[in-house]
């Protein structure tokens, strides 16, 4: 299950996609949004999204994750448009028969989620609204670099 | 040929446009029509040296040649490593 | 919340505790009971516990995370009694303001919960019921090692 | 002097019994009481190499010295390590 919404993320049908008889141990990331940044108060979010491809880039990490451990089931949602604190922005859920494994595929998708996955964000803070200062993709930084 | 060209984020705010569909007289790289955009939005300049390029929804380099019905994005630096 | 019981666990209930508007990830683990063990069919497990060390021991483990990691909250259930191939027998749930935290303070307390808290598992099996082979609990092993 | 013995998992199968309040007359280290223990309940035997004591809910050592009213553990292998 992979998917991009612009609605509120709900948990339970997530959790649901992770049973499996065989599935010992869930890990879970609950990415929210908090109230502070660079020590500036954060009100609110914008997350903006390149969907198409958002999934395509998704499917590929969830393949990955597949190959590298031996993933029962995995889910991974992404939330878009605005948030507020203590709003869900994403999800990944992954179920493997040992908890090692699962600890690893699922901080595996979000640390590759944050370098690939095309999402913007507009945060709103106490001193005005500014795109979050971002990174250069992974897959494409080493052109710049000489 | 025709080229579409999709905006996102403060790309998107400047040109105040989604996306735009380009004719194109001759064979360009994504690199040198991101240049180009940028006589029509002066305020691109400044991610000259940042913006990555997605054609057809795959990273691709700079110089990547568009293709007649080619769908180029231009991915400013993405922000998920900030809030981590 | 550090919670001994003999019910079905409320992960709901579970995470409402990591809320927390500073806290931007939260890491969550599930152990589930899963169908197999050491290549044979396992149909249920029970879970037997010495409670009041369980809970002083799991207390211990939580300070210890907060002392080494800026947890926001954290959670830790645990359930005693038979359970099922698809239930839920422990979940840990941390917030953090960042995900590297909030998953390095969740593995770090349901690893050494499986070194230090004491619980015991009897599994039924297709083959019989047998007590499951454990470790000697970390903090006294070392008098077995000459 | 009486101190109350803690049975769990198999312990507790062999023994048929939850505790057992002890009355003992001299000092007695937690090992030597489950050596003592081993015959009463002779199947204690083959987990006096692997048995680990606790005493009022504190892991211990074997050579530890109980005192009157104390509340001795006898902490068989824990098992979560192999289910997972």
């Amino acid at each position: 299950m992979i998917e991009i919404t612009h609605e509120k993320i709900d948990l339970d049908s997530i959790l649901a996609k992770t049973d499996n008889p065989a599935a010992g141990g869930v890990a879970l990331f609950i990415g929210r949004l908090r109230n502070h940044a660079n020590g500036k108060k954060v009100e609110k979010m914008e997350y903006h999204g390149y969907e198409k491809m958002m999934q395509s880039e998704l499917e590929k990490i969830a393949a990955e994750a597949r190959a590298e451990w031996p993933v029962r089931e995995l889910a991974i949602v992404h939330r878009l448009g605005m948030q507020y604190v203590g709003d869900t922005s994403v999800v990944i859920a992954v179920s493997c028969d040992h908890r090692a494994e699962a600890f690893e595929a699922c901080r595996f998708i979000i640390d590759t989620l944050k370098k690939k996955v095309p999402v913007w964000k507009k945060e709103y803070r106490s001193d005005g609204a500014e795109w979050v200062n971002g990174k250069i993709p992974d897959p494409v930084w080493a052109q710049y670099v000489q | 040929m025709t080229v579409k060209v999709l905006f996102f984020a403060m790309l998107r705010e400047i040109s105040q446009a989604d996306e735009l569909d380009l004719e194109i007289e001759k064979a360009i790289s994504a690199g040198d029509l991101f240049d180009a955009l940028c006589n029509k939005y002066p305020d691109f300049e400044k991610y000259k040296s940042i913006v990555s390029f997605a054609v057809n929804s795959e990273y691709c380099d700079r110089s990547q040649v568009l293709n007649d019905g080619d769908e180029l994005a231009l991915i400013p630096p993405i922000s998920g490593g900030r809030h981590d």
